[in-house]
């Protein structure tokens, strides 16, 4: 037991206040140490900032850029947060988003002329459940077998990408590229977009509503079987909470998240299906929610916040002439600043014995 | 609504964007278009150009290449066919900036050119040299997929080993990926042990490391098509077709600069001096007589007395 | 007498120098305080009990002395010198051996293994060595256990016998015993009290814990009582009646003490029960009514130390309790598994209710989620009632009452709904597990051990509530070691050996001689 | 050279990188330190490798050099994760985005392509001769060799020494080992050091080993795959080598075979972690060794 720190302030008094002033310092500590990286380097770091600034923020086409690539990470961490919480590690979101992405495709294409109403549903519910199917063999690997979740996610990942080669470079292959790349989607099949004059899909929207819908799960019986099974599967299994069950239902879930983002990713941006349709965002997706302290409130911020780094990062090869390279460093040096100050009290939650990701136990 | 007036702002400041799908320390496609601009850039001091190395995914160029358009970018130039659904997005929306894509087809868009370059005499070449340098005629080929272009290379490079040695015989092995210079070595290394040291490097990209790094110590010949490859290897790359492109980019910056655009289908041969042997005249291995027949081999390609078969990539193109 | 008690605590004798010493320790948590300046020492072949009721302290004293817990304030000597500051608020102290209430060994290893991690020094693990130590300690003090299989593989009392001999391989002076004999059989604690004995002869100071006072009359040599974190009283073994400890440790009844429950349960009656004298007994006799039956169940063991079930059939009627007795390891935990319905019979049937209520033997690993709130703990199984929800959401302020009374009901003290449980004494703990379990009118009742860990005033409230639901109609399996507290409440007990039952004695008959046979495996 | 051998010695050529790092990930495992920063330090250890080899100090100055900076990225790892109490997989993470990021733009700023001096190739004289196993584990690289050792070091160091059985009980109890007098702070710091230093050896080995040069992103995700191997290999050593070589035989099967056979290119690479499940599945008895506190 933890017999180093006893207080007993509540998760989330703790958390809150701390992770505020954390977050600060952390700030501060990243903008100095990348200060002297670019001047290290002969880039005037004022500048960097502005063109950061007006890359991510500047335009609304600019602040559109960075709500589209916030939208899948925010979609995924969202339906990731109830695993992580009960301590399930479903590091598959890349599998699981080619795979909706994969079935979304199919369904446009193998029924174009079906009208925008119910080609663009159709399309979503195809892309959620192959995502979900995706997920719920780990699940079951787990359930039944006690199969690691993180080696069989990461497997999953792999075979997707050998099946989406294996398509694309045979039967789904575009005709006329010499690209792995399937035909591109049916216009009745993209999703509309919601502010004018930028790409910014109403996928924002669907990932959005996940945030209250977590938040009353949280005061939900729901929300406490989740807590309970998190915490103690042999409790869990006294009050007729199955774990093998929760654990299914809970990777499932992630998977469904995930299936729903690849199905966005084909219909409101790419058009086509790829191989490399999750390449930065599966990944990026868990360590969203982590940032985000398994909170959904959080979890929306760092999500903003990821995709104006990826967006305004990009940006900067125009606008402030910084190699990709610094931005990857940049990028590297804020989550690390942000990882050691700040995850200590918010996903750490009470110190010691807590599991880091079951930060949010309230009572 | 279209972008602003780019190309036509204060006469030569031409700006020129170019995209690529990687640093040119890396691989040597990428290298051929550095090198390229790089050359227009000595000729046209007052130019300037931005290149980036990171956007090559099509969702998130697009918001980079507007960027760059958006800031005065008056030639746009996507070097990788992978921009092409972003490519015809953006021509009809900044119809004043002549643009050009690394592809093959019909280019529906007055401003916007396509670019190719002819696989079958890279390949054809290339592999003429191996076999000749192979007493034996065994060449090897060492792709990443079977990508259509190095699908067309190595027929080229068929045509090419048979000409130039009666029993030549090509063993294509691939390392299925692009990216994975392990694995490009693994490959070569196979070749190797199979006791064949005249190596095609045919993928053209960042893979390739590997295979040069290990035909340099294991001293073995390689030729690879793009950039200059003894830039990896600076003894073992006997050969590499360059890929010229400063034609097409004085080109481009000429429409920017009159205004008058017009979309062309460029293809890179050695007719057109589009394609260059670089390197073989440096080659220690390569004897006086070798590349005296190599020259007139490269002068029945480049007067097409050398036929070559319809290619199958770009019909209607050599 | 309480305030003048805070600094007396040695009665005279001669004065040899203490082992160790604590002096003037505090310690609080939050705004709890657990401990205010308490003195105890140690002298060298002495055991010096420590007793008190649940949430007193005890466990937290020795925790600081140990070092695994800083004191706030306070003073550490050891062997008559000052212990420097830093030495007394933290860090594990050589010499002193504490076996802790919950277990304290890395269950993963083996008990050779872990012998190496408490050693500390030299290059190889020599695990055979290390086992051979703990043999040969083994057989000095008595008490052998195989050293080479993982800890967790042992049952609970091998378990500790193992951490004691760790301790004295790892050459402890003083040993710190919180609460050994709670769940040990008569054999096991037999061997305990051999190791303590043989100990203390060698010149070892032993601090114990323990709440059954006539144990601690008889091996201890002074007791100290703890009321509230401090000290209540000081006394030699030989000069003290039960009835003055117990009287010291509920203290005079006080007005407006919230934590007494009123009912007329004072201490006079509490004493009797700490005295042994209380006979409770249900006035309720066992119906036809059948709750539950097992019929010719094999089940596997859960670990190696325990026996595997054979062909065993059992059935229990509403408003009895079976008591089950029986050598710790016969196969009680595989039992109290596949009555609570966390483990399927691999041949047989077993008819249960939907819902048993079930106490644990392993209180942390299947009876409450640590890092859980104490209002989360309570309501596992009542949070599924109707009134408690407004359609999927919970309705807060029914189910704070709730859960209010269930603390109140079964005298959990110290607790806020919101801190995690971990911060309950390992007593109250208990009493949570025991009021939530029995709180929804079960009809089935198993429960293993229940009584472990709490205090003489606990185990008489406990007694009661299991009675109460025994009137209402549910019927109770009682497992324990303890014989004595099989007799005081069971109807009938039945023997389990090796994972058989071998027989039966009914209680009123009272056959303590056949039970004793049954026990031996004597059919 | 027939087929076999071909793809036998393919195997363990692309097994020492991945033995290597796999070691180093078992070790901070082994101690509770989920260790996502792995693929910062190998490629932190494959850029300075080559870089300290291109600049004529020496293949062995070059690997001394890798082994530091691996250690030092995961000082860093422990400072955040450790000291700090950072939650690990965010704090891995980061490095893993990080050091890669520095090397490749060290790479692109020091501007040198050419290639490392190639590492001596040690052919066992009798044993080279043995038909199919012969060439592929009696002639390989020094790399090939320090990585036998070191696992036969490592697995020495958890079976046989103190210090090793310490790093075990961290990772299960760290309070209890903090109670036995052990400092789980400074076990994990050291563990985490350890694996680092190992985890820029196998960069090394990348570098200078396998291709002779450092190339942007030449790890390309091996760290993620290498702590699979560990988790498949239930944390132990010989799991680990198995697991390692599992992996590289079925990459070499996709290299060899793939050509020419009929069975579609992707299928090989699918295979391997179809194979990685079903192991998972039918092991699931096997008592498995996972540190309690991993990523606690
Ligand atoms: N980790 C903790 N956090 C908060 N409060 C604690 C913690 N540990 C103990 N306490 C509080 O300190 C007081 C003393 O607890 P302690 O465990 O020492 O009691 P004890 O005498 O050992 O009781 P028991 O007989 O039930 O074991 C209790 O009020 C308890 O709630
Ligand atoms: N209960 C615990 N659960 C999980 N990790 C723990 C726990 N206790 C300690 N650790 C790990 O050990 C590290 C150091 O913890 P701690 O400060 O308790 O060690 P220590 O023994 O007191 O170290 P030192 O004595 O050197 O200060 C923590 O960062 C954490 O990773
Ligand atoms: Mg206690
Ligand atoms: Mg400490």
């Amino acid at each position: 037991m933890s017999l180093l720190s006893l207080t007993h302030r509540t998760p989330r008094q703790a958390s809150f206040g701390r992770g505020l002033v954390n977050l600060l310092t952390a700030v501060a500590v990243v903008a100095g140490l990348v200060a002297a990286l670019l001047a290290m380097v002969g880039v005037d770091p004022a500048g960097t900032a502005q063109a950061m600034w007006s890359g991510s923020f500047g335009t609304l086409r600019s602040t559109g850029e960075t709500l589209i690539r916030a939208t899948p990470l925010l979609l995924i961490a969202l339906a990731l947060i109830p695993s992580l919480r009960a301590g399930l590690y479903n590091i598959g979101a890349p599998g699981q988003m080619a795979f909706g992405a994969l079935a979304s495709t199919v369904i446009a294409l193998q029924a174009p002329t079906l009208p925008s109403a119910i080609l663009v549903p159709a399309c979503a519910i195809g892309g959620c459940l192959a995502g979900a199917l995706t997920a719920f063999l780990p699940g079951l690997l787990k359930a039944t077998w006690r199969a690691n979740e993180i080696i069989t996610t990461l497997a999953m990942n792999f075979i997707a990408v050998a099946v989406l080669g294996y398509l694309l470079t045979g039967v789904m292959q575009s005709d006329f590229a010499n690209l792995p790349q399937s035909d591109s989607l049916p216009a009745n099949s993209a999703l509309p977009t919601f502010i004018p004059g930028t790409r910014t899909h109403i996928g924002l929207l669907v990932a959005l509503l996940a945030v209250p819908l977590l938040w009353a799960a949280d005061r939900s019986r729901l929300g406490y079987r989740l807590r309970i099974f998190g915490a103690n599967p042999s409790l869990a299994r006294q009050a007729q909470i199955r774990p093998g069950r929760y654990t299914i239902w809970l990777m499932t879930l992630g998977g469904a998240g995930a299936g729903l983002a690849g199905w966005m990713q084909v219909a409101a941006l790419d058009h086509r299906l790829y191989v490399g349709i999750a390449t930065p965002v599966g990944y990026a997706a868990l360590f969203v929610a982590l940032l985000g302290a398994l909170h959904p409130l959080g979890t929306v911020l760092a999500a903003l916040a990821f995709g104006a780094l990826l967006h305004g990062g990009d940006s900067l090869q125009v606008g402030a002439g910084v190699s990709p390279e610094i931005v990857q460093v940049l990028l590297g040096l804020i989550l690390l600043a942000y990882a050691i100050r700040a995850t200590t009290s918010a996903a750490t939650g009470t110190e010691g014995r807590t599991r880091s990701w079951t930060f949010w136990k309230r009572s | 609504t279209p972008g602003p007036a780019a190309g036509n702002g204060d006469g030569d400041a031409v700006h020129v964007g170019l995209i690529q799908e990687a640093r040119p320390d890396v691989e040597p496609w990428s290298l051929s278009w550095h090198d390229s601009i790089e050359s227009l850039k000595a000729k046209n001091p007052g130019m300037k150009v931005t290149e980036t190395f990171d956007a090559y995914d099509a969702t998130r160029a697009e918001p980079v290449i507007r960027q760059l358009l958006d800031s005065g970018a008056s030639v746009m130039v996507l070097s990788t066919f992978v921009l092409t659904d972003v490519a015809k997005t953006l021509a009809p929306e900044y119809p004043k900036v002549p643009m050009v894509l690394t592809s093959f087809g019909t280019m529906q868009q007055p401003n916007l050119s396509s670019a190719t370059a002819s696989y079958l005499e890279i390949g054809y070449s290339s592999c003429w040299l191996l076999a000749k340098l192979a007493k034996d005629g065994q060449v090897g080929v060492v792709g990443a997929q079977e990508a259509p272009f190095e699908v067309e290379s190595e027929e080229g490079c068929r045509l090419g080993a048979e000409a130039a040695h009666p029993g030549a015989k090509v063993t294509v092995v691939n390392s299925n990926s692009f990216t994975d210079a392990q694995a490009n070595r693994e490959q070569v290394q196979n070749l190797l042990d199979r006791g064949i040291d005249n190596i095609f490097l045919v993928s053209g990209t960042e893979d390739t490391v590997g295979g040069f790094r290990l035909c340099e110590t294991a001293k073995a010949h390689c030729v690879t098509w793009g950039g200059d490859g003894r830039k990896w290897a600076p003894k073992a790359a006997v050969l590499t077709v360059e890929l010229d492109w400063s034609s097409l980019l004085a080109d481009l910056t000429e429409q920017a600069r009159t205004g008058k655009l017009e979309a062309k289908s460029w293809n890179l041969t050695y007719g057109n001096k589009g394609l260059k042997a670089t390197g073989i005249d440096e080659a220690a291995d390569v004897s006086p007589e070798l590349r005296t027949e190599f020259t007139t081999m490269l002068a029945g390609l480049a007067d097409e007395s050398i036929s070559l078969p319809a290619s199958k990539v770009h019909p209607g193109l050599r | 007498m309480m305030h003048a008690a805070n600094s007396v605590a040695i009665v005279d004798r001669p004065a040899a120098t203490p082992a160790v010493a604590l002096k003037h320790i505090s310690k609080t948590f939050g705004t709890n305080a657990a401990l205010t300046d308490v003195t105890v020492d140690l002298r060298p072949g002495e055991v010096h009990a420590l007793v008190g009721e649940n949430g007193a302290g005890k466990s937290t004293l020795m925790k600081i002395l140990a070092g695994y817990l800083p004191a706030d304030t306070g003073e550490l000597e050891v062997d008559g010198r000052a212990a420097p500051a830093d030495r007394v608020l933290s860090g594990p102290r050589v010499g002193v051996g504490f076996v802790e209430q919950e277990g304290g060994l890395i269950r993963e290893l083996t008990g050779a293994e872990n012998l190496i991690l408490a050693e500390g020094t030299g290059f190889l693990a020599d695990r055979a060595a290390a086992g051979a130590r703990i043999r040969e300690l083994g057989n000095r003090f008595g008490g052998a256990v195989d050293p080479h299989v993982p800890v967790e593989l042992l049952a609970v009392g091998q378990r500790q016998r193992l951490e004691i001999l760790i301790m004295l391989a790892r050459g402890a002076d003083v040993l710190i015993l919180d609460e050994p004999t709670a769940a040990l059989g008569i054999e096991d604690a037999a061997i305990l009290t051999e190791i303590i004995e043989r100990f203390t002869a060698d010149g070892g100071g032993v601090f114990y814990i323990s709440h059954k006072l006539h144990e601690v009359m008889s091996i201890a040599d002074r007791i100290t009582v703890l009321r509230g974190g401090r000290v209540v009283g000081g006394h030699a073994a030989d000069q003290v009646e039960v009835a003055q400890l117990a009287a010291d440790m509920v203290g005079q009844r006080v007005a407006g003490d919230e934590n007494r429950n009123g009912n007329g349960s004072d201490s006079a009656e509490l004493i009797e029960v700490a005295l042994g004298e209380e006979r409770a007994r249900t006035t309720a006799s066992a119906s036809h009514e059948v709750v539950g039956t097992l019929t010719g169940v094999c089940a596997p063991a859960p670990y190696v130390g325990e026996s595997a079930l054979h062909e065993l059939d059992l059935v229990v009627r509403a408003g009895e309790v079976v008591g089950v007795a029986g050598v710790v390891g016969s196969g009680q935990s595989t039992l109290a598994r596949v009555l609570a319905g966390l483990l399927r019979p691999s041949t047989g049937t077993a008819q249960l209710p939907d819902r048993v209520a079930y106490v644990p033997e392993h209180r942390h690993d299947d009876a409450v989620a640590l890092e859980l709130s104490v209002r989360d703990n309570v309501v596992l199984h009542s949070h599924r009632r109707r009134e408690f929800c407004r359609g999927p959401w919970f309705r807060r302020d029914r189910m704070d009452q709730h859960v209010e009374e269930v603390l109140r009901r079964s005298h959990v003290r110290g607790a806020t709904l919101t801190m995690p449980i971990s911060g309950l004494s390992g007593g109250n703990q208990q009493k949570l597990v025991l009021g939530r379990e029995l709180d929804e009118c079960p009809t089935l009742v198993v429960a293993h051990n229940p009584f472990r860990g709490l205090d003489v005033r606990a185990i008489q409230e406990v007694r009661q509530a299991v009675l109460g639901a025994c009137d209402q109609g549910a019927g109770v399996v009682m497992i324990s070691p303890d014989l004595d507290e099989l007799l005081q409440l069971a109807h009938r007990i039945v023997v389990l050996f090796a994972g058989r039952i071998l027989g039966e004695v009914d209680v009123a008959d009272g056959d303590l001689d056949q039970l004793g046979r049954l026990m031996g495996g004597v059919a | 050279m027939d087929l076999l051998e071909a793809i036998l010695s393919t195997a363990v050529r692309l097994m020492v990188p991945l033995l290597l790092a796999a070691l180093g990930e078992l070790i901070a495992q082994r101690s509770g330190v989920m260790n996502i920063g792995l693929e910062g330090m190998i490629a932190g250890g494959a850029f300075t490798a080559y870089a300290v080899a291109m600049a004529h100090w020496g293949l062995a100055a070059g690997t001394v050099a890798a082994l530091l900076t691996g250690a030092l990225v995961a000082l860093v790892m422990a400072v955040g994760a450790v000291w700090a109490r950072g939650n690990q997989i965010l704090v891995g993470f980061a490095l893993f985005i990080l050091v890669p990021g520095i090397a490749n733009f060290l790479y692109v700023q020091i501007g040198w392509t050419g290639g490392a001096p190639a590492v001596p190739t040690v052919t066992i004289p009798v044993l080279s001769q043995l038909p199919v196993i012969g060439p592929a584990f009696f002639a390989q690289n020094l790399f090939y060799y320090v990585a036998a050792v070191l696992a036969v070091a490592v697995w020495y160091f958890f079976a046989r020494t103190r210090a090793g059985m310490t790093v075990t009980a961290v990772g299960h109890s760290p309070t209890i080992a903090a109670h036995r007098g052990t400092s789980p702070r400074r076990v994990r710091t050291l563990a985490l050091l350890a694996c680092g230093a190992l985890a820029g050896l196998a960069g090394a080995a990348m570098s200078l080993g396998s291709v002779g040069s450092y190339a942007p992103n030449i790890v390309g995700g091996r760290g993620l795959i290498v702590i699979a191997i560990v988790i498949l290999g239930r944390w132990t050593v010989p799991g680990a080598i198995a697991g390692s070589l599992l992996i590289a035989v079925l990459d070499s099967l996709k290299l060899n075979v793939a050509e020419g056979s009929v069975i579609p290119l992707q299928l090989f690479g699918a295979l391997p972690w179809v194979v990685v499940m079903l192991m998972l599945v039918v092991s699931y008895r096997m008592r498995s060794n996972t540190p309690r506190t991993l990523a606690q």
